[in-house]
């Protein structure tokens, strides 16, 4: 695509997204952004450990693709998977306890930044091996087509993980079987430090479910109304025609690939360019030019997402760490044994 | 569904049986795997479950065994019972990272939020000139990982009565088959007949050693018992069953009685099964071994092709044999 | 395509094979032909062990493949690779030794039929896991673009092995970097008893290449002039430009899968449909009506060839037994321990 | 090529060292991996080298590890002597089949006729909450692989030492490299120094108890022999930096003089290294044994993300210490 992200095949016009919708997509973008900047902060303090992968310039993507479904319709991620977590309404305090690695945590602290989940709002979780969750995806789909179900499945991977085989053999599968998956690629064009043309020997990468006859197209990751009516539309194709989609999202990360990265490699020209494009302040100037809110509207949702996370993180801070009983809890849904260090022997064993 | 099941079955129809019965029991249950429908299984495990129950229950796949265990894992983790086969165990190790990053650590990473009750069948061992990419044994690798429960049946009963215990079971099974058992013949159970994880079976009483074997090798220990018996030298065979959780109470009460034991295995010696027993024994009955645990495995190398060198490389009554004599003429 | 073999994009017209070639490609083809009849006999004989995969019915797409590379271009293949290595001009005898798992065997009975390998004529061997040997050859491709030599990599996979998704993997390096590789699909419409309409969403399978724009072709496999030209025109295209090639030949094998297979779900019609195109038959008829060989010589091919493979048998059942001091030979290029139960220790651990 | 290669450097650099020699020496030896050149590695192993030997030499890739693990395979049977750097060892589980089924095999199963000189490369270990997916320590896995050959090492001066010798030898080697050691620091050799593969090191020399422990155990087991040092008890500390060749001798050895072992890993217990370590000591050592090995490893759970539950499933100097004076008090 071009530098300044403008990409071939995006939704133009005029979107139907409902006022209502698109306010509730603004907060939501919002509250992902200022939880991911708060997470930063945490992490720098040292209250969040391991990896902390940051979605903050893909919000548009993000939020986009959630809302472009319906509520019980299923979702895998990757480890950047907070913005996904919380445009499903998962609590904001059990996902910042999760950072912190707390009791109360979304997945009691077991699963930290790169391993959410929340079941009951159909988030099938967050994983770290780059691919892993692609095939998951075509299993929650087949699941649904099993019952007779009409959900559709959608799996957010980045363009890195084209290259993952297991890619090629879901979107396969999915097209033999006529399975309601959505495979939704948001490209924010590295994997880590490495660039889509130095990885892929075709960087239009929705091209590879071309080669199974799925139908896939590019949208403006950095638009939320593009995005929500791409997926909106793949979502209905799936549904009504029981077939998979591809759609490839382009984006941009504005900080390094993780925490750790100090993201010396990419171009800091090509960084102030997509900067530019910020989708919170893009989509702002469209809410304000269609008179969808006010100003007065918008300060006081920043204002109340900051007391949000503020909240969560006081929240997440203040909530007693993990017992370590709980070290070896849910090895197993049906465990024979509590013992961690002998939990493959019978109990009566030791000697 | 069959509830006339006949009494004694082969091993590979035990499998078919619980497979049946299971799929006629539970609409949750569902098989998929490489050839397993219209081709019936490439060893006819699978026979005629197409045919009874249709390609919704009994899915044929393209040769992609990552996607299709991946896809087996997610349609498990939204509440679906399914039964993966692999066609052989040589090929789950493309799909290892589905199994082990997936399959074992999603219910405890999520913190319990979703139990994955998927069982990935799949037949295993050597003995039939296959060689290096086709001889695997890998019961000590799926061991080797919390989350996962193994299973490795040696008799008919067991095939089917595991397998059962195995579907029910929500957690994820490796159930390890043996391709040089399908056509053993056995009493098989009824319906409701499953057996527990965890529950060693002493297949023969005896007193003067302790022999754990697994799958396959249970009946290569108990034909060395029977060589030994001859000579007067009485051994106690025990198959655990399942080697995650394993019945170490069965295994320790043994050799505290009998003072000697052997572990044999089909796999590998480094960091193998048998190795793994052997601790658990040293550790549960240091101060009753009267001589170290012998232990009796494949050759250390790749499976070569040649009969005479696959013969030389595998475990055999024989060298069973041996082993009860050594550790019990160190002991005297 | 057709049910009738005929393929859309195949060679047509007059082929430019010389007529000397043109001859050798037949003798081939019958060598490996009568090779395989007797490993079959053989087989149920008990003299070979394992499984056996014949290619009865593949000839030309084998015999025209392998002649379409130069002699020193390194060849990958799977577990049905006797073919592979008759063309390449691997000792008759040593490749039945070695199916009769005898120390006289190309691979000294370490490796059977699945597992034949003669280096010395950059044969790289058969493999035995579907799809496992495809990156080897993109890897052969890789030593040769590194060296600055020019040869060519050509490895052979079935219609089974397109997916396993390390094709996908392997197609993308080698275009992304350049490399010289001839993927060449052998697509005998059935991986075991899975016609690939069953299998692949996408039956045209060299399209699997498009998708990253690497230049493929469907190429009618039952026809060994075809073949030749379209591997020799892929050979040269991957010397000269330096980039790999993807070619899918369609054909048809006459047997089971395997020996154990009795073959009970391919429709007869099928069966007997292909047969009627057998590539030997048809390629001796080309020679004939072109007056490039005569009955008689066709009958001295023949014979010579039927000669060979008495004498290979022969010299196979003659052939003595590996010794078992070889069972832990060739585990290591540096072995430091003979003892091939304790060949992890170093020696003098013994208890 | 740096002959002026410092005496002293990190475990990183260490490595870096190694790698810009060995490519200086041999035009055959390349690097492959993701991220290892313009972004210079994950953990900045490879710093500096795409700069110094450019883009040929020195190859990013893209996440597909199956392939290029395969590629190195190929490229190493046709002569060139690849170093893969996989990111961490989780992502080797991807491409396990390349390295169980084709390096380790091809040089067994033709029969000798073409060498896999391939170094795959790979950090492990927990330690840092990267949590369930991201915590393996697989040196169990890879150990009971006939064909490959297994370092660990522990010092910055074996890191070097160590990976020359697996870039010049020609069988695959899995160099199982250690997270929690990147920034550790120690001397190192020059260009010529180099370590035979099965030989261990005896990082401390004691008469009370033998401590076996590999990679960054060895650091906890020193730390562990301190604190017992203050208490009078004398322990030995063997590093056997290779896996595969283990060499028992020197293990051997120390037991029948200690009489006392304790095997530490970081991987998970069953059919895990430190049970295998066991098993040899007791099959060599079994009339000089006083107590049983006490093993001390990981917990047998998927590792979790919270710090003190991480803690908690890692084997630490207190540990080792509890089990030192355990298997003491049980052979008093
Ligand atoms: C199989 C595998 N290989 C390597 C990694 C290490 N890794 C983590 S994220 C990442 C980059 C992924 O890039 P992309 O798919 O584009 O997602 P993004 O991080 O850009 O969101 C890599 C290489 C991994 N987690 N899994
Ligand atoms: C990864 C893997 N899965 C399954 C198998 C078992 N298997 C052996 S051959 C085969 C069919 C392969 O079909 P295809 O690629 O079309 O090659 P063909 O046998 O037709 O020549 C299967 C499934 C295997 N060897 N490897
Ligand atoms: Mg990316
Ligand atoms: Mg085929």
């Amino acid at each position: 695509m071009a530098d300044d992200g403008s990409v071939g095949q995006q939704t133009a016009g005029p979107v139907s997204a409902d006022p209502g919708l698109m306010r509730q997509m603004f907060t939501v973008m919002h509250l992902v952004r200022v939880f991911e900047e708060r997470a930063a902060e945490e992490y720098m303090r040292g209250n969040i450990g391991g990896f902390l992968h940051l979605a903050i310039g893909e919000e548009a993507a993000v939020v986009g693709s959630v809302f472009g479904l319906r509520p019980t319709d299923p979702i895998t991620s990757t480890y950047r998977e907070h913005g996904q977590a919380l445009s499903r309404g998962s609590d904001p305090r059990a996902v910042m306890a999760e950072l912190f690695g707390r009791e109360t945590g979304l997945c009691g602290g077991h699963g930290g930044s790169m391993h959410l989940m929340d079941r009951e709002r159909a988030f099938y979780g967050g994983y770290g091996i780059v691919g892993g969750s692609i095939p998951l995806a075509v299993g929650l789909g087949f699941a649904i087509a099993y019952r007779g179900e009409d959900d559709v499945a959608l799996v957010m991977f980045g363009d890195g993980a084209t290259n993952q085989g297991v890619l090629t053999e879901s979107l396969n599968m999915a097209k033999l079987w006529n399975l309601p998956v959505v495979f939704f690629c948001l490209n924010n064009q590295y994997g880590m430090g490495t660039a889509v043309d130095r990885a892929s020997a075709e960087t239009e990468l929705f091209r590879r479910a071309d080669a199974f006859g799925i139908p896939s197209r590019r949208v403006d990751g950095m638009d939320v109304l593009a995005v929500h009516q791409a997926v909106s539309d793949a979502a209905h194709h799936a549904r009504t025609s029981h077939d998979p989609v591809m759609i490839e999202a382009i984006a941009y990360r504005y900080r390094g690939h993780s925490m750790s990265d100090p993201d010396k490699t990419r171009p800091e020209d090509e960084k102030a360019r997509w900067r530019a494009r910020d989708p919170l302040v893009t989509f702002e100037r469209v809410l304000l030019g269609e008179g969808i809110v006010s100003s007065d509207d918008l300060a006081a949702i920043r204002e109340a997402n900051l007391a949000t996370i503020e909240d969560a993180a006081q929240f997440a801070a203040a909530s007693p760490a993990v017992a370590e009983s709980a070290l070896a809890d849910d090895v197993y849904a049906h465990p024979w044994n509590d013992d961690p260090r002998g939990s493959a022997l019978m109990p009566g064993g030791g000697g | 569904m069959s509830s006339d099941a006949p009494a004694t079955a082969s091993y590979r129809e035990a499998l078919t049986q619980a497979m049946r019965e299971e799929l006629a029991r539970d609409d949750n249950v569902f098989l998929m795997g490489e050839d397993i429908g219209l081709f019936e299984g490439s060893f006819k495990v699978t026979r005629g479950l197409l045919k009874e129950f249709g390609p919704r229950r009994v899915v044929d796949t393209p040769i992609s065994e990552a996607g299709f265990v991946g896809i087996g894992i997610g349609a498990a983790m939204s509440g679906l019972r399914p039964i993966i086969e692999l066609m052989t165990v040589n090929f789950s190790i493309v799909a290892m990272d589905q199994i082990v990053n997936n399959a074992a650590k999603i219910h405890y990473m999520f913190g319990g939020q979703t139990a994955v009750p998927i069982v990935i069948r799949m037949p295993g061992g050597a003995g039939h000139q296959l060689a290096a990419q086709h001889s695997h044994s890998l019961e000590a690798w799926f061991t080797h990982i919390p989350g996962l429960k193994v299973a490795c049946p040696s008799t008919p009963y067991d095939a089917k009565a595991l397998l059962k215990t195995a579907i029910r079971d929500d957690d994820p099974v490796v159930f390890l088959e043996s391709e040089g058992l399908y056509a053993k013949k056995g009493p098989v159970g009824g319906p409701d007949d499953l057996l527990p994880f965890g529950q060693a079976a002493v297949r023969r009483q005896g007193a003067d050693c302790t022999i754990v074997a697994v799958s396959r090798m249970v009946w290569i220990a108990l034909a060395a018992a029977e060589q030994l018996a001859a000579d007067g030298i009485d051994c106690e065979v025990i198959d655990p069953r399942t080697t995650r959780p394993l019945d170490l109470e069965t295994i320790a009460g043994s050799v505290r009685r009998t003072n000697h034991c052997v572990a044999v295995d089909e796999g590998w010696p480094e960091c193998g099964l048998a190795a793994n027993i052997a601790t658990h024994v040293y550790e549960s009955c240091f101060d009753w071994l009267d001589a170290p645990v012998e232990r009796v495995t494949a050759a250390d190398v790749p499976m070569p092709y040649a009969r005479n060198l696959e013969q030389a490389a595998l475990p055999s009554a024989d060298a069973v044999a041996t082993a009860v004599r050594a550790t019990l003429a160190r002991g005297a």
